[in-house]
Protein backbone atom coordinates (compact mmCIF):
# COMPACT_ATOMS: atom_id res chain seq x y z
CA UNK A 1 0.00 0.00 0.00
CA UNK A 2 1.03 3.34 -0.83
CA UNK A 3 1.49 5.98 2.31
CA UNK A 4 -0.57 8.92 2.15
CA UNK A 5 -0.13 11.75 4.23
CA UNK A 6 -1.95 14.77 4.19
CA UNK A 7 0.27 17.87 3.53
CA UNK A 8 4.35 17.26 3.76
CA UNK A 9 5.28 14.04 4.25
CA UNK A 10 7.65 13.54 7.65
CA UNK A 11 10.77 12.41 5.75
CA UNK A 12 12.67 11.56 8.33
CA UNK A 13 10.76 9.47 10.44
CA UNK A 14 9.16 7.67 7.40
CA UNK A 15 13.36 7.07 5.77
CA UNK A 16 14.02 5.79 9.67
CA UNK A 17 11.12 3.51 9.88
CA UNK A 18 11.74 1.97 6.41
CA UNK A 19 15.52 1.26 7.60
CA UNK A 20 14.65 0.16 10.45
CA UNK A 21 12.11 -1.98 8.98
CA UNK A 22 14.57 -3.45 6.22
CA UNK A 23 18.26 -3.16 7.39
CA UNK A 24 18.67 -6.53 8.87
CA UNK A 25 16.57 -8.35 5.64
CA UNK A 26 19.89 -9.27 3.53
CA UNK A 27 19.42 -5.83 1.57
CA UNK A 28 23.01 -3.94 0.72
CA UNK A 29 21.51 -0.91 -0.62
CA UNK A 30 18.62 1.19 0.36
CA UNK A 31 18.22 4.44 -2.33
CA UNK A 32 15.58 6.58 -1.52
CA UNK A 33 14.06 9.51 -3.75
CA UNK A 34 12.87 12.91 -2.52
CA UNK A 35 10.55 14.88 -3.91
CA UNK A 36 11.16 18.50 -2.43
CA UNK A 37 8.90 21.17 -3.85
CA UNK A 38 10.84 23.64 -5.04
CA UNK A 39 10.52 27.80 -5.39
CA UNK A 40 9.33 27.81 -8.96
CA UNK A 41 7.26 30.30 -10.54
CA UNK A 42 6.56 32.15 -7.77
CA UNK A 43 4.70 30.09 -6.33
CA UNK A 44 4.03 29.38 -2.71
CA UNK A 45 3.45 25.10 -3.26
CA UNK A 46 1.89 22.42 -4.79
CA UNK A 47 -1.26 20.78 -4.07
CA UNK A 48 -2.16 17.31 -4.73
CA UNK A 49 -5.16 14.92 -5.49
CA UNK A 50 -5.09 11.36 -5.86
CA UNK A 51 -7.20 8.53 -6.74
CA UNK A 52 -6.35 5.51 -4.27
CA UNK A 53 -7.82 2.77 -5.53
CA UNK A 54 -5.72 2.46 -8.67
CA UNK A 55 -2.64 4.40 -6.86
CA UNK A 56 -2.62 1.22 -4.79
CA UNK A 57 -3.47 -1.04 -7.75
CA UNK A 58 -0.90 0.64 -9.83
CA UNK A 59 1.75 0.23 -7.07
CA UNK A 60 1.02 -3.51 -6.56
CA UNK A 61 3.11 -4.67 -9.44
CA UNK A 62 6.00 -2.69 -7.62
CA UNK A 63 5.17 -4.96 -4.78
CA UNK A 64 6.16 -8.48 -5.80
CA UNK A 65 9.51 -7.58 -7.44
CA UNK A 66 11.96 -11.11 -6.48
CA UNK A 67 14.70 -9.00 -6.05
CA UNK A 68 13.78 -5.54 -4.59
CA UNK A 69 11.51 -4.07 -2.19
CA UNK A 70 9.99 -0.68 -2.91
CA UNK A 71 8.35 1.49 -0.08
CA UNK A 72 6.12 4.57 -1.40
CA UNK A 73 4.37 7.62 0.27
CA UNK A 74 2.44 10.45 -1.31
CA UNK A 75 0.84 13.82 -0.22
CA UNK A 76 -2.76 15.28 -0.77
CA UNK A 77 -3.67 18.21 -0.32
CA UNK A 78 -1.27 21.40 0.15
CA UNK A 79 2.69 21.09 0.38
CA UNK A 80 4.61 24.41 0.89
CA UNK A 81 8.11 24.98 -0.13
CA UNK A 82 10.96 23.32 1.24
CA UNK A 83 8.40 20.42 1.88
CA UNK A 84 8.14 16.79 0.63
CA UNK A 85 5.50 15.75 -1.67
CA UNK A 86 6.70 12.12 -2.70
CA UNK A 87 9.47 9.73 -0.86
CA UNK A 88 10.37 6.34 -2.14
CA UNK A 89 13.04 3.84 -1.18
CA UNK A 90 14.13 0.68 -3.01
CA UNK A 91 15.97 -1.66 -1.34
CA UNK A 92 18.31 -4.16 -3.46
CA UNK A 93 21.11 -6.90 -2.28
CA UNK A 94 23.71 -4.76 -4.85
CA UNK A 95 23.93 -1.05 -5.62
CA UNK A 96 23.27 -1.42 -9.70
CA UNK A 97 19.58 -3.02 -9.64
CA UNK A 98 18.84 -0.47 -6.91
CA UNK A 99 19.73 2.43 -9.43
CA UNK A 100 17.68 0.45 -12.53
CA UNK A 101 14.63 -0.43 -10.33
CA UNK A 102 14.68 3.54 -8.46
CA UNK A 103 14.73 4.50 -11.73
CA UNK A 104 11.99 2.65 -13.25
CA UNK A 105 10.09 2.77 -10.82
CA UNK A 106 9.77 7.00 -10.34
CA UNK A 107 9.51 7.23 -14.43
CA UNK A 108 6.39 5.00 -14.30
CA UNK A 109 5.19 6.38 -11.53
CA UNK A 110 5.44 9.73 -12.74
CA UNK A 111 3.71 9.03 -16.32
CA UNK A 112 1.07 6.46 -14.78
CA UNK A 113 0.48 6.85 -11.11
CA UNK A 114 -3.17 8.67 -11.04
CA UNK A 115 -2.14 11.84 -9.40
CA UNK A 116 -2.77 15.34 -9.91
CA UNK A 117 -0.91 18.76 -9.10
CA UNK A 118 -1.90 22.17 -9.01
CA UNK A 119 0.74 25.21 -8.29
CA UNK A 120 -0.81 26.83 -5.23
CA UNK A 121 -0.58 30.86 -6.16
CA UNK A 122 -1.52 33.32 -4.19
CA UNK A 123 -3.85 30.51 -1.88
CA UNK A 124 -5.09 29.59 -5.49
CA UNK A 125 -5.36 26.09 -7.00
CA UNK A 126 -3.81 26.64 -10.40
CA UNK A 127 -4.05 22.59 -12.48
CA UNK A 128 -0.29 22.35 -13.49
CA UNK A 129 -1.57 21.14 -16.89
CA UNK A 130 1.87 22.03 -18.76
CA UNK A 131 3.34 19.14 -16.73
CA UNK A 132 0.65 16.52 -16.66
CA UNK A 133 0.93 14.13 -19.02
CA UNK A 134 -1.83 11.62 -20.36
CA UNK A 135 -2.99 8.25 -19.27
CA UNK A 136 -3.22 4.95 -22.05
CA UNK A 137 -6.25 5.37 -24.21
CA UNK A 138 -6.43 9.01 -23.29
CA UNK A 139 -9.01 10.76 -25.56
CA UNK A 140 -11.49 7.41 -26.28
CA UNK A 141 -14.46 9.49 -25.44
CA UNK A 142 -13.65 12.64 -27.40
CA UNK B 1 -27.41 3.07 -13.96
CA UNK B 2 -23.93 3.89 -14.39
CA UNK B 3 -21.83 5.96 -12.12
CA UNK B 4 -19.24 8.60 -13.86
CA UNK B 5 -16.91 9.84 -11.73
CA UNK B 6 -14.42 13.22 -13.10
CA UNK B 7 -11.28 12.94 -11.06
CA UNK B 8 -8.73 15.66 -10.04
CA UNK B 9 -8.83 19.18 -11.89
CA UNK B 10 -11.97 18.19 -13.94
CA UNK B 11 -13.80 19.18 -10.48
CA UNK B 12 -17.11 18.08 -12.07
CA UNK B 13 -19.93 16.04 -9.61
CA UNK B 14 -20.48 12.32 -10.23
CA UNK B 15 -23.58 11.73 -12.50
CA UNK B 16 -25.51 8.58 -13.23
CA UNK B 17 -26.42 7.52 -16.40
CA UNK B 18 -28.28 4.93 -18.09
CA UNK B 19 -25.65 3.69 -21.05
CA UNK B 20 -25.15 0.02 -22.27
CA UNK B 21 -21.61 0.52 -23.44
CA UNK B 22 -18.49 3.26 -23.57
CA UNK B 23 -20.32 4.54 -26.81
CA UNK B 24 -23.00 5.39 -25.66
CA UNK B 25 -21.52 6.88 -22.55
CA UNK B 26 -19.08 8.95 -24.90
CA UNK B 27 -22.04 10.22 -26.67
CA UNK B 28 -23.65 11.87 -23.29
CA UNK B 29 -20.78 13.10 -21.87
CA UNK B 30 -20.39 14.86 -25.09
CA UNK B 31 -22.95 16.70 -24.75
CA UNK B 32 -22.07 18.95 -22.23
CA UNK B 33 -19.84 21.47 -23.51
CA UNK B 34 -17.63 22.20 -20.62
CA UNK B 35 -16.36 18.58 -20.70
CA UNK B 36 -15.14 18.41 -24.07
CA UNK B 37 -11.20 19.72 -23.31
CA UNK B 38 -11.29 17.10 -20.32
CA UNK B 39 -12.39 14.23 -22.86
CA UNK B 40 -9.62 15.32 -25.41
CA UNK B 41 -7.12 14.08 -22.85
CA UNK B 42 -8.83 12.40 -20.31
CA UNK B 43 -8.10 8.44 -19.76
CA UNK B 44 -10.95 6.23 -19.06
CA UNK B 45 -11.24 3.25 -16.38
CA UNK B 46 -14.24 1.19 -15.86
CA UNK B 47 -14.11 -0.51 -12.53
CA UNK B 48 -10.86 1.19 -11.72
CA UNK B 49 -9.30 -0.83 -14.61
CA UNK B 50 -8.21 1.49 -17.61
CA UNK B 51 -9.63 0.70 -21.06
CA UNK B 52 -8.40 1.48 -24.05
CA UNK B 53 -10.94 1.00 -26.75
CA UNK B 54 -14.43 1.62 -26.64
CA UNK B 55 -15.47 -1.76 -27.41
CA UNK B 56 -17.13 -1.97 -23.82
CA UNK B 57 -20.28 -2.85 -22.87
CA UNK B 58 -21.51 -1.74 -19.42
CA UNK B 59 -23.72 -3.24 -16.86
CA UNK B 60 -25.99 -1.84 -13.88
CA UNK B 61 -23.88 -0.91 -11.01
CA UNK B 62 -20.71 -0.38 -13.32
CA UNK B 63 -18.71 2.54 -12.50
CA UNK B 64 -16.36 4.70 -14.83
CA UNK B 65 -14.02 7.71 -13.67
CA UNK B 66 -12.97 9.96 -16.48
CA UNK B 67 -8.69 10.67 -15.99
CA UNK B 68 -6.91 13.29 -17.25
CA UNK B 69 -3.73 14.02 -17.17
CA UNK B 70 -1.06 13.19 -14.37
CA UNK B 71 1.53 14.38 -12.54
CA UNK B 72 2.64 13.08 -9.29
CA UNK B 73 5.73 13.67 -7.31
CA UNK C 1 34.94 17.27 3.25
CA UNK C 2 33.88 13.49 3.09
CA UNK C 3 31.98 13.09 6.76
CA UNK C 4 34.44 10.19 8.98
CA UNK C 5 32.55 8.21 11.28
CA UNK C 6 34.43 5.26 13.86
CA UNK C 7 32.04 2.59 13.48
CA UNK C 8 28.37 2.75 11.48
CA UNK C 9 27.12 5.97 10.08
CA UNK C 10 24.34 7.38 12.73
CA UNK C 11 22.37 7.39 9.12
CA UNK C 12 18.75 8.81 10.63
CA UNK C 13 20.42 11.96 12.05
CA UNK C 14 22.59 12.75 9.08
CA UNK C 15 20.12 12.40 6.38
CA UNK C 16 18.13 14.70 8.93
CA UNK C 17 20.93 17.12 9.25
CA UNK C 18 21.31 17.02 5.06
CA UNK C 19 17.93 17.41 4.35
CA UNK C 20 17.23 20.45 6.81
CA UNK C 21 20.47 21.80 5.19
CA UNK C 22 19.30 21.65 1.35
CA UNK C 23 15.55 21.59 1.74
CA UNK C 24 15.06 25.43 0.52
CA UNK C 25 17.93 26.00 -1.49
CA UNK C 26 15.62 24.96 -4.61
CA UNK C 27 16.59 21.57 -4.88
CA UNK C 28 13.51 19.19 -6.47
CA UNK C 29 15.03 15.98 -5.60
CA UNK C 30 17.54 14.59 -3.01
CA UNK C 31 18.76 10.94 -3.58
CA UNK C 32 20.15 9.64 -1.04
CA UNK C 33 22.56 5.79 -1.27
CA UNK C 34 22.76 3.76 2.04
CA UNK C 35 25.27 1.31 1.98
CA UNK C 36 23.92 -1.11 4.65
CA UNK C 37 26.88 -4.19 5.52
CA UNK C 38 24.77 -7.22 4.39
CA UNK C 39 25.13 -10.70 6.09
CA UNK C 40 27.46 -12.82 3.43
CA UNK C 41 29.52 -15.30 3.85
CA UNK C 42 28.90 -15.55 7.65
CA UNK C 43 30.76 -12.31 8.47
CA UNK C 44 30.28 -10.54 11.54
CA UNK C 45 30.63 -7.49 9.62
CA UNK C 46 33.15 -5.68 7.83
CA UNK C 47 36.07 -3.30 8.89
CA UNK C 48 37.78 -0.07 6.93
CA UNK C 49 40.55 1.38 6.49
CA UNK C 50 40.71 4.70 4.33
CA UNK C 51 43.47 7.32 3.75
CA UNK C 52 41.98 10.47 4.31
CA UNK C 53 44.14 13.07 2.38
CA UNK C 54 43.81 11.24 -0.60
CA UNK C 55 39.54 10.69 0.23
CA UNK C 56 39.45 14.29 0.34
CA UNK C 57 41.03 15.11 -2.44
CA UNK C 58 39.24 12.95 -4.48
CA UNK C 59 35.97 13.92 -3.29
CA UNK C 60 36.49 17.54 -4.12
CA UNK C 61 35.85 17.30 -7.77
CA UNK C 62 32.61 15.99 -7.10
CA UNK C 63 31.99 19.29 -4.95
CA UNK C 64 31.81 22.00 -7.37
CA UNK C 65 29.35 20.59 -9.89
CA UNK C 66 27.04 23.03 -11.49
CA UNK C 67 23.89 21.57 -11.37
CA UNK C 68 24.22 19.07 -8.32
CA UNK C 69 25.33 19.00 -4.39
CA UNK C 70 26.98 16.16 -3.16
CA UNK C 71 27.11 14.81 0.84
CA UNK C 72 29.01 12.04 1.83
CA UNK C 73 29.53 10.05 4.99
CA UNK C 74 32.13 6.41 5.31
CA UNK C 75 32.74 4.65 8.22
CA UNK C 76 36.30 3.59 9.42
CA UNK C 77 37.32 0.39 11.62
CA UNK C 78 34.56 -2.20 12.42
CA UNK C 79 30.95 -1.91 11.30
CA UNK C 80 28.16 -4.64 12.33
CA UNK C 81 26.28 -6.66 10.20
CA UNK C 82 23.05 -4.72 9.34
CA UNK C 83 24.93 -1.06 10.17
CA UNK C 84 26.19 1.49 7.22
CA UNK C 85 29.02 1.97 6.22
CA UNK C 86 28.78 4.64 3.15
CA UNK C 87 26.50 7.41 3.32
CA UNK C 88 25.79 9.96 0.37
CA UNK C 89 23.01 12.01 -1.23
CA UNK C 90 23.14 13.90 -4.48
CA UNK C 91 20.85 17.11 -4.27
CA UNK C 92 19.21 18.31 -8.22
CA UNK C 93 16.95 20.63 -9.67
CA UNK C 94 15.47 17.79 -11.41
CA UNK C 95 15.04 14.12 -10.80
CA UNK C 96 17.12 12.87 -14.12
CA UNK C 97 20.44 14.69 -13.53
CA UNK C 98 20.25 12.72 -10.04
CA UNK C 99 19.84 9.34 -11.18
CA UNK C 100 22.66 10.09 -13.27
CA UNK C 101 25.25 11.87 -10.56
CA UNK C 102 24.21 9.09 -7.76
CA UNK C 103 25.16 6.70 -10.27
CA UNK C 104 28.28 8.28 -12.16
CA UNK C 105 29.30 9.24 -8.46
CA UNK C 106 29.10 5.40 -6.40
CA UNK C 107 30.91 4.04 -9.43
CA UNK C 108 33.53 6.57 -9.46
CA UNK C 109 33.85 6.11 -5.16
CA UNK C 110 33.62 2.53 -5.82
CA UNK C 111 36.83 2.63 -7.79
CA UNK C 112 38.95 5.46 -6.81
CA UNK C 113 38.55 6.05 -3.33
CA UNK C 114 41.02 5.15 -1.05
CA UNK C 115 38.87 2.84 1.08
CA UNK C 116 39.91 -0.98 1.83
CA UNK C 117 37.45 -3.22 3.41
CA UNK C 118 37.74 -6.42 5.00
CA UNK C 119 35.52 -8.81 6.48
CA UNK C 120 34.85 -9.59 9.72
CA UNK C 121 34.83 -13.23 10.75
CA UNK C 122 36.25 -14.32 14.44
CA UNK C 123 37.06 -11.00 15.24
CA UNK C 124 39.89 -11.12 12.66
CA UNK C 125 39.96 -8.78 9.58
CA UNK C 126 40.65 -10.59 6.83
CA UNK C 127 41.12 -8.00 3.82
CA UNK C 128 38.52 -8.36 0.58
CA UNK C 129 40.77 -8.97 -1.83
CA UNK C 130 38.10 -10.53 -4.37
CA UNK C 131 35.89 -7.20 -4.32
CA UNK C 132 38.72 -4.97 -4.43
CA UNK C 133 40.29 -2.70 -7.60
CA UNK C 134 43.19 -1.60 -8.73
CA UNK C 135 43.98 2.27 -8.65
CA UNK C 136 45.23 3.59 -11.89
CA UNK C 137 49.07 2.91 -12.29
CA UNK C 138 48.73 -0.14 -10.39
CA UNK C 139 52.02 -2.42 -10.78
CA UNK C 140 54.41 0.26 -11.47
CA UNK C 141 56.80 -0.72 -8.83
CA UNK C 142 56.77 -3.90 -10.09
CA UNK D 1 65.34 11.07 2.13
CA UNK D 2 62.14 10.28 0.96
CA UNK D 3 59.04 8.64 3.21
CA UNK D 4 57.03 5.50 2.04
CA UNK D 5 54.27 4.87 3.71
CA UNK D 6 52.30 1.02 2.86
CA UNK D 7 48.51 1.83 3.51
CA UNK D 8 45.75 -0.74 3.93
CA UNK D 9 46.16 -4.35 4.14
CA UNK D 10 50.10 -4.15 3.56
CA UNK D 11 50.27 -3.62 6.94
CA UNK D 12 54.13 -2.70 7.04
CA UNK D 13 55.91 0.64 9.07
CA UNK D 14 56.57 3.55 7.13
CA UNK D 15 60.30 3.58 5.88
CA UNK D 16 62.65 6.30 5.20
CA UNK D 17 64.78 5.87 1.97
CA UNK D 18 66.97 7.58 0.20
CA UNK D 19 65.91 7.38 -3.93
CA UNK D 20 66.29 10.39 -6.39
CA UNK D 21 63.57 9.09 -8.61
CA UNK D 22 60.72 6.36 -8.33
CA UNK D 23 63.05 3.94 -10.57
CA UNK D 24 65.40 3.62 -7.79
CA UNK D 25 62.55 3.24 -5.24
CA UNK D 26 61.34 0.72 -7.01
CA UNK D 27 64.82 -1.57 -6.56
CA UNK D 28 64.79 -0.69 -3.08
CA UNK D 29 61.21 -1.47 -2.35
CA UNK D 30 61.69 -5.04 -4.52
CA UNK D 31 64.54 -6.31 -2.36
CA UNK D 32 61.87 -6.96 0.09
CA UNK D 33 59.88 -10.24 -0.59
CA UNK D 34 56.92 -9.48 1.36
CA UNK D 35 56.21 -6.60 -0.31
CA UNK D 36 56.08 -8.19 -3.83
CA UNK D 37 52.93 -9.15 -3.87
CA UNK D 38 51.96 -5.85 -2.84
CA UNK D 39 53.83 -4.02 -5.49
CA UNK D 40 52.33 -5.97 -8.46
CA UNK D 41 48.93 -4.52 -7.41
CA UNK D 42 49.27 -1.59 -5.94
CA UNK D 43 49.39 2.19 -7.09
CA UNK D 44 51.48 4.64 -6.30
CA UNK D 45 51.19 8.57 -5.06
CA UNK D 46 53.93 11.18 -4.96
CA UNK D 47 52.95 13.90 -2.18
CA UNK D 48 49.27 12.60 -2.53
CA UNK D 49 49.00 12.91 -6.72
CA UNK D 50 48.87 9.42 -8.12
CA UNK D 51 51.25 8.41 -10.58
CA UNK D 52 51.10 6.56 -13.10
CA UNK D 53 54.49 6.06 -15.08
CA UNK D 54 58.26 5.47 -13.12
CA UNK D 55 59.98 8.85 -15.16
CA UNK D 56 59.37 11.02 -11.73
CA UNK D 57 61.78 12.63 -9.71
CA UNK D 58 61.71 12.26 -6.10
CA UNK D 59 63.61 15.21 -3.78
CA UNK D 60 64.75 15.30 -0.01
CA UNK D 61 61.22 15.30 1.79
CA UNK D 62 58.36 13.60 -0.74
CA UNK D 63 56.21 11.48 0.53
CA UNK D 64 55.32 8.40 -1.19
CA UNK D 65 52.10 5.69 -0.59
CA UNK D 66 51.84 2.27 -1.75
CA UNK D 67 47.68 2.30 -2.21
CA UNK D 68 46.85 -1.42 -2.73
CA UNK D 69 43.53 -2.16 -4.65
CA UNK D 70 40.85 -0.32 -3.35
CA UNK D 71 37.42 -1.01 -2.11
CA UNK D 72 34.97 1.74 -0.35
CA UNK D 73 31.27 1.27 0.27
Amino acid sequence: MVEIFKGGIPVIETLERWYEECKLEGYGAMIPFIGIVRPDNGIEGLSFDLYLPMLNEWFKKWQNLKEAKIMMAHSFGDVMVGETSFLCAVFTKHRREGFKYLEEFVEDFKANAPIWKYDLINGKRIFAKDRAKKLPGAGILN
Amino acid sequence: MVKVEFLGPIGKKPVEVEAGSLKELKEILNKDDSLKPWLENSAVAVNDKIVQDLDVELKNGDRVVILPPVCGG
